[in-house]
Protein backbone atom coordinates (compact mmCIF):
# COMPACT_ATOMS: atom_id res chain seq x y z
CA UNK A 1 0.00 0.00 0.00
CA UNK A 2 1.37 3.21 -1.00
CA UNK A 3 1.67 5.94 1.07
CA UNK A 4 -0.36 8.93 0.46
CA UNK A 5 2.60 11.06 -0.73
CA UNK A 6 3.37 8.72 -3.13
CA UNK A 7 -0.32 8.54 -4.43
CA UNK A 8 0.00 12.12 -4.78
CA UNK A 9 3.51 12.26 -6.82
CA UNK A 10 1.59 9.45 -9.14
CA UNK A 11 -1.49 11.66 -9.44
CA UNK A 12 0.51 14.91 -9.96
CA UNK A 13 3.00 12.70 -12.96
CA UNK A 14 -0.57 11.43 -14.56
CA UNK A 15 -1.82 15.35 -14.61
CA UNK A 16 1.81 16.02 -16.21
CA UNK A 17 1.11 13.45 -18.77
CA UNK A 18 -2.79 13.70 -19.42
CA UNK A 19 -2.60 17.81 -19.28
CA UNK A 20 0.99 18.58 -20.41
CA UNK A 21 1.17 21.03 -17.53
CA UNK A 22 4.22 21.51 -15.89
CA UNK A 23 4.45 19.76 -12.18
CA UNK A 24 5.69 23.44 -10.82
CA UNK A 25 1.86 24.13 -11.76
CA UNK A 26 0.58 21.48 -9.91
CA UNK A 27 -0.19 21.82 -6.07
CA UNK A 28 -2.89 19.36 -3.65
CA UNK A 29 -5.28 22.49 -3.54
CA UNK A 30 -4.79 22.69 -7.65
CA UNK A 31 -8.62 22.49 -9.71
CA UNK A 32 -8.67 20.77 -12.51
CA UNK A 33 -10.62 22.63 -14.67
CA UNK A 34 -9.92 26.33 -13.32
CA UNK A 35 -5.82 26.00 -12.34
CA UNK A 36 -4.96 23.08 -14.78
CA UNK A 37 -7.19 24.02 -17.82
CA UNK A 38 -8.78 20.31 -17.81
CA UNK A 39 -11.06 20.24 -20.67
CA UNK A 40 -13.75 17.47 -20.94
CA UNK A 41 -12.10 14.97 -22.86
CA UNK A 42 -9.33 15.17 -20.21
CA UNK A 43 -11.36 14.13 -17.66
CA UNK A 44 -11.64 10.68 -19.11
CA UNK A 45 -7.88 10.84 -20.21
CA UNK A 46 -6.91 11.35 -16.68
CA UNK A 47 -9.24 8.41 -15.51
CA UNK A 48 -7.71 5.92 -17.98
CA UNK A 49 -4.18 6.86 -17.07
CA UNK A 50 -5.01 6.45 -13.37
CA UNK A 51 -6.17 2.66 -14.12
CA UNK A 52 -3.23 2.07 -15.59
CA UNK A 53 -0.93 3.52 -13.16
CA UNK A 54 -2.29 2.21 -9.84
CA UNK A 55 -4.07 -1.19 -11.71
CA UNK A 56 -7.57 -0.94 -10.38
CA UNK A 57 -11.08 -0.31 -11.79
CA UNK A 58 -12.75 3.45 -12.22
CA UNK A 59 -16.56 2.63 -13.01
CA UNK A 60 -17.85 5.12 -14.92
CA UNK A 61 -18.88 8.44 -13.12
CA UNK A 62 -17.38 7.01 -9.66
CA UNK A 63 -14.74 9.95 -9.69
CA UNK A 64 -15.73 12.41 -11.82
CA UNK A 65 -19.88 12.14 -11.79
CA UNK A 66 -21.16 13.23 -15.13
CA UNK A 67 -24.44 14.86 -14.39
CA UNK A 68 -25.75 15.13 -10.69
CA UNK A 69 -28.65 16.69 -10.13
CA UNK A 70 -30.06 16.90 -13.37
CA UNK A 71 -31.71 20.03 -12.82
CA UNK A 72 -33.41 18.76 -10.20
CA UNK A 73 -35.16 21.39 -7.94
CA UNK A 74 -34.99 19.25 -4.85
CA UNK A 75 -30.93 19.65 -5.52
CA UNK A 76 -30.86 22.90 -6.52
CA UNK A 77 -32.57 26.12 -6.12
CA UNK A 78 -31.90 29.50 -7.70
CA UNK A 79 -28.43 28.40 -8.33
CA UNK A 80 -27.54 27.39 -5.46
CA UNK A 81 -27.27 23.48 -4.10
CA UNK A 82 -29.81 22.57 -1.22
CA UNK A 83 -28.89 21.18 1.31
CA UNK A 84 -30.45 17.38 0.40
CA UNK A 85 -28.19 18.53 -2.81
CA UNK A 86 -25.14 18.81 -0.64
CA UNK A 87 -26.51 15.12 1.67
CA UNK A 88 -26.93 13.88 -2.21
CA UNK A 89 -22.90 15.06 -3.31
CA UNK A 90 -20.96 13.57 0.10
CA UNK A 91 -22.94 10.17 -0.90
CA UNK A 92 -21.83 10.03 -3.99
CA UNK A 93 -18.27 12.16 -3.27
CA UNK A 94 -17.36 10.78 -0.10
CA UNK A 95 -13.81 11.60 -1.29
CA UNK A 96 -14.32 15.17 -1.69
CA UNK A 97 -13.49 18.15 0.47
CA UNK A 98 -16.85 20.15 0.99
CA UNK A 99 -15.88 22.64 3.44
CA UNK A 100 -15.19 25.23 1.71
CA UNK A 101 -18.17 24.97 -0.76
CA UNK A 102 -20.57 24.13 1.95
CA UNK A 103 -20.20 27.89 3.08
CA UNK A 104 -21.35 29.30 -0.66
CA UNK A 105 -22.78 26.12 -2.08
CA UNK A 106 -23.41 27.79 -5.49
CA UNK A 107 -23.66 25.20 -8.81
CA UNK A 108 -20.82 27.19 -10.81
CA UNK A 109 -18.62 26.55 -7.65
CA UNK A 110 -18.57 22.73 -7.93
CA UNK A 111 -15.96 21.93 -10.19
CA UNK A 112 -13.50 23.91 -7.64
CA UNK A 113 -14.30 20.30 -5.48
CA UNK A 114 -12.69 18.78 -8.70
CA UNK A 115 -9.00 18.96 -7.34
CA UNK A 116 -5.20 16.84 -6.95
CA UNK A 117 -5.97 16.40 -3.72
CA UNK A 118 -9.61 15.04 -4.48
CA UNK A 119 -8.33 12.50 -6.80
CA UNK A 120 -5.76 11.55 -4.26
CA UNK A 121 -7.99 10.78 -1.70
CA UNK A 122 -10.71 8.86 -3.89
CA UNK A 123 -7.22 7.08 -5.34
CA UNK A 124 -6.55 5.90 -1.65
CA UNK A 125 -9.44 5.05 -0.76
CA UNK A 126 -9.57 2.76 -3.66
CA UNK A 127 -6.79 1.00 -3.18
CA UNK A 128 -7.58 0.45 0.44
CA UNK A 129 -11.20 -1.24 -0.19
CA UNK A 130 -9.03 -3.28 -2.74
CA UNK A 131 -6.89 -4.83 -0.13
CA UNK A 132 -9.12 -6.03 1.92
CA UNK B 1 -9.33 13.78 -52.88
CA UNK B 2 -10.08 11.01 -51.19
CA UNK B 3 -10.03 10.91 -47.22
CA UNK B 4 -9.26 7.27 -46.74
CA UNK B 5 -5.30 6.92 -45.47
CA UNK B 6 -5.04 2.92 -45.47
CA UNK B 7 -4.82 1.00 -48.48
CA UNK B 8 -5.74 -2.40 -46.96
CA UNK B 9 -5.14 -4.35 -43.87
CA UNK B 10 -2.40 -7.01 -43.08
CA UNK B 11 -4.30 -8.21 -39.76
CA UNK B 12 -7.70 -7.43 -37.71
CA UNK B 13 -7.35 -8.93 -33.94
CA UNK B 14 -10.93 -7.64 -32.61
CA UNK B 15 -10.59 -5.36 -29.30
CA UNK B 16 -6.84 -5.75 -29.68
CA UNK B 17 -4.75 -4.91 -32.72
CA UNK B 18 -4.97 -4.06 -36.21
CA UNK B 19 -1.94 -3.64 -38.63
CA UNK B 20 -2.54 -2.00 -42.34
CA UNK B 21 -0.39 -0.60 -45.26
CA UNK B 22 -0.34 2.70 -46.56
CA UNK B 23 1.36 3.23 -50.17
CA UNK B 24 2.71 6.52 -50.83
CA UNK B 25 2.22 7.13 -54.18
CA UNK B 26 3.53 10.48 -56.44
CA UNK B 27 -0.14 9.92 -57.87
CA UNK B 28 -1.70 11.80 -54.45
CA UNK B 29 -2.61 15.10 -55.22
CA UNK B 30 -0.24 16.68 -51.93
CA UNK B 31 2.57 15.18 -52.94
CA UNK B 32 2.93 18.43 -55.88
CA UNK B 33 3.43 21.03 -52.93
CA UNK B 34 4.42 18.67 -49.85
CA UNK B 35 7.11 19.73 -50.82
CA UNK B 36 7.84 20.47 -54.82
CA UNK B 37 11.12 18.38 -56.12
CA UNK B 38 10.72 16.56 -52.06
CA UNK B 39 7.65 14.79 -52.12
CA UNK B 40 7.12 13.83 -48.05
CA UNK B 41 4.20 13.02 -46.71
CA UNK B 42 2.96 15.17 -44.14
CA UNK B 43 3.37 14.13 -40.81
CA UNK B 44 -0.33 15.14 -39.71
CA UNK B 45 -1.44 13.16 -42.44
CA UNK B 46 0.49 9.93 -41.09
CA UNK B 47 -1.45 10.71 -38.16
CA UNK B 48 -4.96 10.63 -39.91
CA UNK B 49 -3.70 7.18 -40.70
CA UNK B 50 -3.58 6.01 -37.37
CA UNK B 51 -6.40 7.44 -36.42
CA UNK B 52 -7.81 5.72 -39.38
CA UNK B 53 -6.17 2.35 -38.25
CA UNK B 54 -7.08 2.56 -34.67
CA UNK B 55 -10.68 4.26 -35.22
CA UNK B 56 -11.79 1.49 -36.61
CA UNK B 57 -10.72 -1.19 -34.15
CA UNK B 58 -12.37 0.48 -31.55
CA UNK B 59 -15.33 0.85 -33.36
CA UNK B 60 -15.35 -3.02 -34.36
CA UNK B 61 -14.98 -3.39 -31.13
CA UNK B 62 -18.79 -2.06 -30.16
CA UNK B 63 -19.83 -3.52 -33.22
CA UNK B 64 -19.92 0.12 -34.79
CA UNK B 65 -22.82 1.10 -32.67
CA UNK B 66 -20.65 4.50 -31.17
CA UNK B 67 -19.37 7.29 -33.29
CA UNK B 68 -16.00 7.12 -32.70
CA UNK B 69 -14.16 10.60 -33.07
CA UNK B 70 -10.52 11.90 -32.50
CA UNK B 71 -10.29 13.67 -29.28
CA UNK B 72 -6.92 13.84 -28.36
CA UNK B 73 -3.09 13.40 -29.57
CA UNK B 74 -1.06 13.01 -26.32
CA UNK B 75 1.88 12.41 -28.19
CA UNK B 76 2.92 12.30 -31.82
CA UNK B 77 6.74 11.68 -32.65
CA UNK B 78 8.20 11.75 -36.37
CA UNK B 79 11.42 9.77 -36.37
CA UNK B 80 12.13 10.69 -39.83
CA UNK B 81 10.57 11.79 -43.13
CA UNK B 82 8.56 9.19 -45.49
CA UNK B 83 8.82 9.95 -49.14
CA UNK B 84 6.74 8.67 -52.13
CA UNK B 85 8.19 5.45 -53.26
CA UNK B 86 7.93 4.05 -49.65
CA UNK B 87 5.45 1.83 -48.06
CA UNK B 88 4.38 1.90 -44.43
CA UNK B 89 2.92 -0.31 -42.03
CA UNK B 90 0.44 1.13 -39.39
CA UNK B 91 0.54 -1.20 -36.28
CA UNK B 92 -1.90 -0.38 -33.89
CA UNK B 93 -2.48 -1.85 -30.25
CA UNK B 94 -5.56 -0.70 -27.99
CA UNK B 95 -4.23 0.36 -24.73
CA UNK B 96 -7.98 0.65 -22.91
CA UNK B 97 -11.18 0.36 -24.97
CA UNK B 98 -14.66 1.64 -22.56
CA UNK B 99 -17.95 2.48 -23.14
CA UNK B 100 -17.10 6.22 -22.71
CA UNK B 101 -14.16 5.60 -25.20
CA UNK B 102 -11.07 4.27 -26.06
CA UNK B 103 -7.52 5.36 -26.36
CA UNK B 104 -4.44 3.60 -28.42
CA UNK B 105 -0.82 3.25 -29.02
CA UNK B 106 0.24 3.45 -32.51
CA UNK B 107 3.65 2.87 -34.60
CA UNK B 108 4.42 3.36 -38.43
CA UNK B 109 6.85 1.51 -39.83
CA UNK B 110 9.18 1.32 -43.09
CA UNK B 111 10.47 -2.28 -43.32
CA UNK B 112 11.41 -2.64 -39.80
CA UNK B 113 12.21 0.96 -39.42
CA UNK B 114 10.19 2.87 -36.19
CA UNK B 115 9.21 5.87 -38.72
CA UNK B 116 6.81 7.59 -36.51
CA UNK B 117 4.82 7.10 -33.40
CA UNK B 118 1.53 8.57 -31.70
CA UNK B 119 -0.88 7.42 -28.64
CA UNK B 120 -4.43 8.76 -29.80
CA UNK B 121 -7.36 8.99 -27.51
CA UNK B 122 -11.06 8.82 -29.21
CA UNK B 123 -13.79 10.02 -27.35
CA UNK B 124 -17.63 8.93 -28.59
CA UNK B 125 -19.33 11.43 -30.35
CA UNK B 126 -22.06 10.95 -27.79
CA UNK B 127 -19.76 11.71 -24.75
CA UNK B 128 -18.15 14.24 -26.47
CA UNK B 129 -19.47 17.41 -26.20
CA UNK B 130 -21.44 18.31 -30.27
CA UNK B 131 -24.77 19.05 -29.37
CA UNK B 132 -25.35 17.37 -32.58
CA UNK B 133 -28.42 14.89 -32.64
CA UNK B 134 -28.36 12.50 -35.81
CA UNK B 135 -30.17 9.07 -34.73
CA UNK B 136 -28.92 6.09 -35.57
CA UNK B 137 -27.28 6.55 -39.20
CA UNK B 138 -23.48 5.89 -38.09
CA UNK B 139 -21.63 8.44 -40.84
CA UNK B 140 -18.47 7.31 -39.49
CA UNK B 141 -18.28 3.89 -40.40
CA UNK B 142 -20.60 4.16 -43.50
CA UNK B 143 -17.85 4.78 -45.86
CA UNK B 144 -14.39 3.01 -47.32
CA UNK B 145 -13.13 2.08 -43.97
CA UNK B 146 -15.70 -0.10 -43.16
CA UNK B 147 -15.67 -1.60 -46.59
CA UNK B 148 -11.76 -2.44 -46.56
CA UNK B 149 -12.72 -4.20 -43.17
CA UNK B 150 -14.89 -6.62 -45.08
CA UNK B 151 -12.22 -7.15 -47.20
CA UNK B 152 -9.46 -8.31 -44.96
CA UNK B 153 -11.95 -11.05 -43.38
CA UNK B 154 -13.27 -11.57 -46.63
CA UNK B 155 -9.69 -12.49 -47.98
CA UNK B 156 -9.33 -13.94 -44.86
CA UNK B 157 -7.87 -17.51 -45.60
CA UNK B 158 -9.16 -19.80 -43.57
CA UNK B 159 -11.90 -17.81 -42.63
CA UNK B 160 -11.71 -15.33 -39.89
CA UNK B 161 -7.40 -15.58 -39.70
CA UNK B 162 -7.38 -12.19 -40.30
CA UNK B 163 -9.68 -10.53 -37.82
CA UNK B 164 -10.70 -12.79 -34.70
CA UNK B 165 -13.95 -10.27 -34.37
CA UNK C 1 -6.32 19.17 -53.81
CA UNK C 2 -3.75 22.06 -52.92
CA UNK C 3 -2.08 21.09 -49.97
CA UNK C 4 -2.61 24.62 -48.09
CA UNK C 5 -4.29 25.02 -44.75
CA UNK C 6 -4.69 28.49 -44.18
CA UNK C 7 -6.26 30.94 -45.87
CA UNK C 8 -4.68 34.58 -45.18
CA UNK C 9 -2.85 35.91 -42.24
CA UNK C 10 -4.36 38.19 -39.66
CA UNK C 11 -1.25 39.13 -37.92
CA UNK C 12 2.43 38.51 -37.80
CA UNK C 13 4.75 39.58 -35.60
CA UNK C 14 8.36 38.23 -36.53
CA UNK C 15 9.74 35.76 -33.51
CA UNK C 16 7.03 35.60 -31.79
CA UNK C 17 3.01 35.36 -33.25
CA UNK C 18 0.92 34.83 -36.10
CA UNK C 19 -2.74 34.89 -36.02
CA UNK C 20 -4.39 32.85 -39.62
CA UNK C 21 -7.69 32.44 -40.73
CA UNK C 22 -9.00 28.96 -42.13
CA UNK C 23 -12.83 28.85 -43.63
CA UNK C 24 -13.94 25.55 -43.88
CA UNK C 25 -15.73 24.94 -47.26
CA UNK C 26 -17.71 22.32 -48.56
CA UNK C 27 -16.21 22.82 -51.77
CA UNK C 28 -13.23 21.52 -50.38
CA UNK C 29 -12.71 17.61 -51.42
CA UNK C 30 -12.28 16.06 -48.12
CA UNK C 31 -15.81 16.72 -46.80
CA UNK C 32 -17.43 14.16 -48.89
CA UNK C 33 -16.31 11.42 -47.47
CA UNK C 34 -15.39 13.28 -43.60
CA UNK C 35 -18.32 12.11 -43.24
CA UNK C 36 -20.88 11.70 -45.49
CA UNK C 37 -24.27 14.29 -44.26
CA UNK C 38 -21.94 15.75 -41.17
CA UNK C 39 -18.55 17.75 -43.05
CA UNK C 40 -16.46 17.41 -40.07
CA UNK C 41 -12.75 18.82 -40.70
CA UNK C 42 -10.41 16.29 -39.31
CA UNK C 43 -8.40 16.62 -36.33
CA UNK C 44 -4.84 15.93 -38.06
CA UNK C 45 -5.61 18.52 -41.00
CA UNK C 46 -6.64 21.24 -38.01
CA UNK C 47 -3.30 20.28 -36.78
CA UNK C 48 -1.63 20.80 -40.94
CA UNK C 49 -2.71 24.30 -40.53
CA UNK C 50 -1.43 24.75 -37.15
CA UNK C 51 1.67 23.47 -38.43
CA UNK C 52 2.00 25.68 -41.82
CA UNK C 53 0.94 28.64 -39.72
CA UNK C 54 3.80 27.93 -36.91
CA UNK C 55 5.77 26.67 -39.65
CA UNK C 56 6.07 29.81 -41.63
CA UNK C 57 6.75 31.76 -38.10
CA UNK C 58 9.68 29.93 -37.48
CA UNK C 59 10.89 30.25 -40.82
CA UNK C 60 10.53 33.29 -40.90
CA UNK C 61 12.83 34.06 -37.93
CA UNK C 62 15.25 32.65 -39.87
CA UNK C 63 15.15 34.22 -43.05
CA UNK C 64 13.64 31.25 -44.64
CA UNK C 65 17.28 29.99 -44.33
CA UNK C 66 16.59 26.50 -42.72
CA UNK C 67 13.80 23.53 -43.74
CA UNK C 68 11.60 23.56 -41.20
CA UNK C 69 10.07 20.06 -40.65
CA UNK C 70 7.44 18.60 -38.06
CA UNK C 71 8.82 16.57 -35.52
CA UNK C 72 6.39 16.44 -32.85
CA UNK C 73 3.92 17.17 -31.49
CA UNK C 74 4.04 16.82 -27.55
CA UNK C 75 -0.09 17.16 -26.87
CA UNK C 76 -3.19 18.02 -29.14
CA UNK C 77 -6.24 18.53 -27.63
CA UNK C 78 -9.70 18.32 -29.97
CA UNK C 79 -12.46 20.47 -27.72
CA UNK C 80 -15.14 19.97 -30.33
CA UNK C 81 -15.52 19.16 -33.81
CA UNK C 82 -15.41 22.21 -36.25
CA UNK C 83 -17.81 22.06 -39.10
CA UNK C 84 -18.00 23.06 -42.81
CA UNK C 85 -19.25 26.55 -42.77
CA UNK C 86 -17.56 27.76 -39.48
CA UNK C 87 -14.48 30.24 -39.53
CA UNK C 88 -11.17 29.19 -37.63
CA UNK C 89 -8.53 31.83 -36.61
CA UNK C 90 -5.17 29.72 -35.65
CA UNK C 91 -3.14 31.67 -32.65
CA UNK C 92 0.31 30.48 -32.88
CA UNK C 93 3.06 31.65 -30.31
CA UNK C 94 6.92 30.84 -30.23
CA UNK C 95 7.43 28.85 -27.04
CA UNK C 96 11.45 28.50 -28.06
CA UNK C 97 13.47 29.53 -30.86
CA UNK C 98 16.96 28.23 -31.67
CA UNK C 99 19.51 27.44 -34.02
CA UNK C 100 18.55 23.45 -34.09
CA UNK C 101 14.66 23.58 -33.78
CA UNK C 102 12.00 25.70 -32.43
CA UNK C 103 8.52 24.78 -30.41
CA UNK C 104 5.28 26.95 -30.58
CA UNK C 105 1.86 26.97 -28.77
CA UNK C 106 -1.04 26.75 -30.96
CA UNK C 107 -4.60 27.43 -29.79
CA UNK C 108 -7.90 27.13 -32.71
CA UNK C 109 -10.54 29.39 -32.31
CA UNK C 110 -14.31 30.11 -33.86
CA UNK C 111 -15.03 33.21 -33.11
CA UNK C 112 -14.42 33.23 -28.98
CA UNK C 113 -14.65 29.46 -28.70
CA UNK C 114 -11.68 27.45 -28.19
CA UNK C 115 -12.04 24.49 -30.64
CA UNK C 116 -8.27 23.09 -30.35
CA UNK C 117 -4.87 23.42 -28.90
CA UNK C 118 -1.72 21.81 -29.57
CA UNK C 119 1.84 22.18 -29.09
CA UNK C 120 4.23 22.00 -31.89
CA UNK C 121 8.12 20.97 -32.15
CA UNK C 122 9.96 21.46 -35.61
CA UNK C 123 13.37 20.55 -36.24
CA UNK C 124 15.87 22.21 -39.19
CA UNK C 125 15.80 19.76 -41.74
CA UNK C 126 19.89 19.81 -41.44
CA UNK C 127 19.42 18.70 -37.69
CA UNK C 128 17.08 15.98 -37.92
CA UNK C 129 18.36 12.98 -39.55
CA UNK C 130 17.28 13.19 -43.08
CA UNK C 131 20.02 12.01 -44.67
CA UNK C 132 19.52 13.73 -48.15
CA UNK C 133 21.21 16.60 -49.59
CA UNK C 134 19.33 19.53 -51.31
CA UNK C 135 21.86 22.50 -51.50
CA UNK C 136 20.58 25.78 -51.35
CA UNK C 137 17.02 25.23 -52.63
CA UNK C 138 14.34 25.71 -49.75
CA UNK C 139 11.44 23.76 -51.12
CA UNK C 140 9.92 23.68 -47.56
CA UNK C 141 9.08 27.35 -48.18
CA UNK C 142 8.83 28.02 -52.08
CA UNK C 143 4.96 27.21 -52.24
CA UNK C 144 1.76 28.96 -51.71
CA UNK C 145 2.60 29.95 -47.95
CA UNK C 146 5.50 32.18 -48.31
CA UNK C 147 3.08 33.75 -50.90
CA UNK C 148 0.27 34.49 -48.41
CA UNK C 149 3.02 36.00 -46.39
CA UNK C 150 4.32 38.57 -48.81
CA UNK C 151 0.84 39.07 -49.14
CA UNK C 152 -0.29 39.93 -45.49
CA UNK C 153 3.08 42.07 -45.61
CA UNK C 154 1.93 43.82 -48.97
CA UNK C 155 -1.58 44.64 -47.37
CA UNK C 156 -0.04 45.97 -44.13
CA UNK C 157 -0.72 49.85 -43.61
CA UNK C 158 0.58 51.37 -42.25
CA UNK C 159 3.53 49.39 -43.99
CA UNK C 160 4.49 46.58 -42.15
CA UNK C 161 2.14 46.80 -39.38
CA UNK C 162 1.08 43.81 -39.92
CA UNK C 163 4.43 42.58 -40.17
CA UNK C 164 6.92 43.34 -37.26
CA UNK C 165 9.83 41.38 -39.17
CA UNK D 1 19.02 27.24 -5.10
CA UNK D 2 16.87 23.61 -5.07
CA UNK D 3 17.69 20.71 -3.53
CA UNK D 4 19.29 17.96 -5.32
CA UNK D 5 16.27 15.99 -5.06
CA UNK D 6 14.14 18.97 -6.06
CA UNK D 7 15.98 18.99 -9.72
CA UNK D 8 15.73 14.97 -9.62
CA UNK D 9 12.05 15.49 -9.05
CA UNK D 10 11.65 18.47 -11.93
CA UNK D 11 14.17 16.66 -14.26
CA UNK D 12 11.96 13.54 -13.86
CA UNK D 13 8.74 15.42 -14.36
CA UNK D 14 10.33 16.99 -17.78
CA UNK D 15 10.99 13.57 -19.12
CA UNK D 16 7.37 12.38 -18.42
CA UNK D 17 6.12 15.39 -20.66
CA UNK D 18 9.07 15.15 -23.45
CA UNK D 19 8.59 11.47 -24.10
CA UNK D 20 5.18 10.50 -22.96
CA UNK D 21 6.46 7.76 -20.13
CA UNK D 22 5.18 6.83 -16.83
CA UNK D 23 7.27 8.46 -13.24
CA UNK D 24 7.33 4.94 -12.37
CA UNK D 25 9.61 3.82 -15.37
CA UNK D 26 12.30 6.70 -14.09
CA UNK D 27 14.93 6.31 -11.87
CA UNK D 28 18.30 7.89 -11.39
CA UNK D 29 19.99 5.30 -13.56
CA UNK D 30 17.38 4.75 -16.16
CA UNK D 31 19.12 5.67 -19.56
CA UNK D 32 17.18 7.75 -21.73
CA UNK D 33 17.52 6.27 -25.43
CA UNK D 34 17.93 2.60 -23.65
CA UNK D 35 15.73 2.69 -20.65
CA UNK D 36 13.33 5.92 -22.01
CA UNK D 37 13.46 5.01 -25.15
CA UNK D 38 14.53 9.07 -26.49
CA UNK D 39 14.80 9.39 -30.28
CA UNK D 40 17.06 12.02 -31.22
CA UNK D 41 14.39 14.92 -31.85
CA UNK D 42 13.73 14.07 -28.07
CA UNK D 43 16.98 15.59 -26.69
CA UNK D 44 16.53 18.70 -28.33
CA UNK D 45 12.64 18.92 -26.72
CA UNK D 46 14.07 17.81 -23.48
CA UNK D 47 16.38 20.65 -23.60
CA UNK D 48 13.80 23.38 -24.34
CA UNK D 49 11.57 21.92 -21.23
CA UNK D 50 14.30 22.08 -18.80
CA UNK D 51 15.39 25.58 -20.59
CA UNK D 52 12.14 26.72 -19.63
CA UNK D 53 11.52 24.65 -16.03
CA UNK D 54 14.59 25.45 -14.60
CA UNK D 55 14.92 29.50 -15.93
CA UNK D 56 18.73 28.64 -17.36
CA UNK D 57 20.51 27.99 -20.98
CA UNK D 58 21.71 25.00 -22.58
CA UNK D 59 24.22 26.03 -24.95
CA UNK D 60 23.93 23.28 -27.97
CA UNK D 61 26.05 20.81 -27.57
CA UNK D 62 26.85 20.81 -23.81
CA UNK D 63 24.25 18.45 -21.91
CA UNK D 64 23.66 16.25 -25.06
CA UNK D 65 26.97 16.31 -27.29
CA UNK D 66 26.28 15.38 -31.09
CA UNK D 67 28.78 14.06 -32.20
CA UNK D 68 32.47 13.99 -30.10
CA UNK D 69 34.61 11.96 -31.64
CA UNK D 70 34.03 12.53 -35.42
CA UNK D 71 35.76 8.92 -36.14
CA UNK D 72 39.24 10.19 -35.14
CA UNK D 73 41.77 7.37 -34.63
CA UNK D 74 43.16 9.36 -31.81
CA UNK D 75 39.88 9.04 -29.58
CA UNK D 76 38.28 5.66 -30.73
CA UNK D 77 40.22 2.28 -31.72
CA UNK D 78 38.62 -0.82 -32.43
CA UNK D 79 35.18 0.41 -31.48
CA UNK D 80 36.76 1.57 -28.36
CA UNK D 81 37.10 4.82 -26.61
CA UNK D 82 41.10 5.32 -26.19
CA UNK D 83 42.58 6.68 -22.97
CA UNK D 84 42.71 10.26 -24.65
CA UNK D 85 39.03 9.94 -26.15
CA UNK D 86 38.52 9.35 -22.05
CA UNK D 87 39.59 11.88 -21.24
CA UNK D 88 38.35 14.44 -23.56
CA UNK D 89 34.33 12.53 -22.60
CA UNK D 90 35.48 14.10 -19.31
CA UNK D 91 36.47 17.37 -20.36
CA UNK D 92 33.26 17.81 -22.34
CA UNK D 93 30.81 16.24 -20.07
CA UNK D 94 32.26 16.71 -16.12
CA UNK D 95 29.15 16.17 -15.28
CA UNK D 96 28.76 12.80 -16.51
CA UNK D 97 29.55 9.40 -14.20
CA UNK D 98 32.34 7.44 -16.20
CA UNK D 99 32.69 4.91 -13.75
CA UNK D 100 30.93 1.85 -15.21
CA UNK D 101 31.69 3.03 -18.93
CA UNK D 102 35.53 3.25 -17.88
CA UNK D 103 35.51 -0.28 -17.68
CA UNK D 104 34.38 -1.70 -20.77
CA UNK D 105 34.62 1.64 -22.65
CA UNK D 106 32.93 0.86 -26.11
CA UNK D 107 31.90 2.95 -28.30
CA UNK D 108 28.54 1.59 -28.54
CA UNK D 109 28.21 2.15 -24.48
CA UNK D 110 28.38 6.10 -24.81
CA UNK D 111 24.73 6.72 -24.77
CA UNK D 112 24.76 4.79 -21.45
CA UNK D 113 26.17 7.62 -20.00
CA UNK D 114 23.15 9.57 -20.64
CA UNK D 115 20.82 8.89 -17.73
CA UNK D 116 18.20 10.85 -15.63
CA UNK D 117 21.12 11.12 -12.71
CA UNK D 118 23.60 12.76 -15.66
CA UNK D 119 21.17 15.59 -16.58
CA UNK D 120 20.52 16.35 -12.36
CA UNK D 121 23.83 16.69 -12.04
CA UNK D 122 24.43 19.00 -15.23
CA UNK D 123 21.21 21.25 -13.87
CA UNK D 124 22.55 21.40 -10.65
CA UNK D 125 26.09 22.42 -11.61
CA UNK D 126 24.53 24.71 -14.27
CA UNK D 127 22.49 26.14 -10.88
CA UNK D 128 25.23 26.63 -8.73
CA UNK D 129 27.56 28.48 -11.54
CA UNK D 130 24.60 30.99 -12.30
CA UNK D 131 24.15 31.52 -8.44
CA UNK D 132 28.05 33.12 -8.09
Amino acid sequence: MPTQEEIYSKVSATLVEALNVDEDEITPESTLQGDLGAESIDFLDIVFRLEREFGIKIPRGELFPESIFQGDPEFVQDGRVTEKGLAELKARMPFADMEQFEQNPEVSHISDLFTVDLITRYIQGKLETSKN
Amino acid sequence: MRWIWIDTFLEFHSGKSARAVKNLSLAEDYFAEHFPGYPVMPGPLILEGLAQTGGILVGEANDFREKVVLAKIPTARFHREVLAGEQMTYAVDILTLRAEGASVAGKVFVGEELVAEAEIFFAHLDQARSQQIFGDHNFVFSGELKHLLGLARAQATPARSASEG
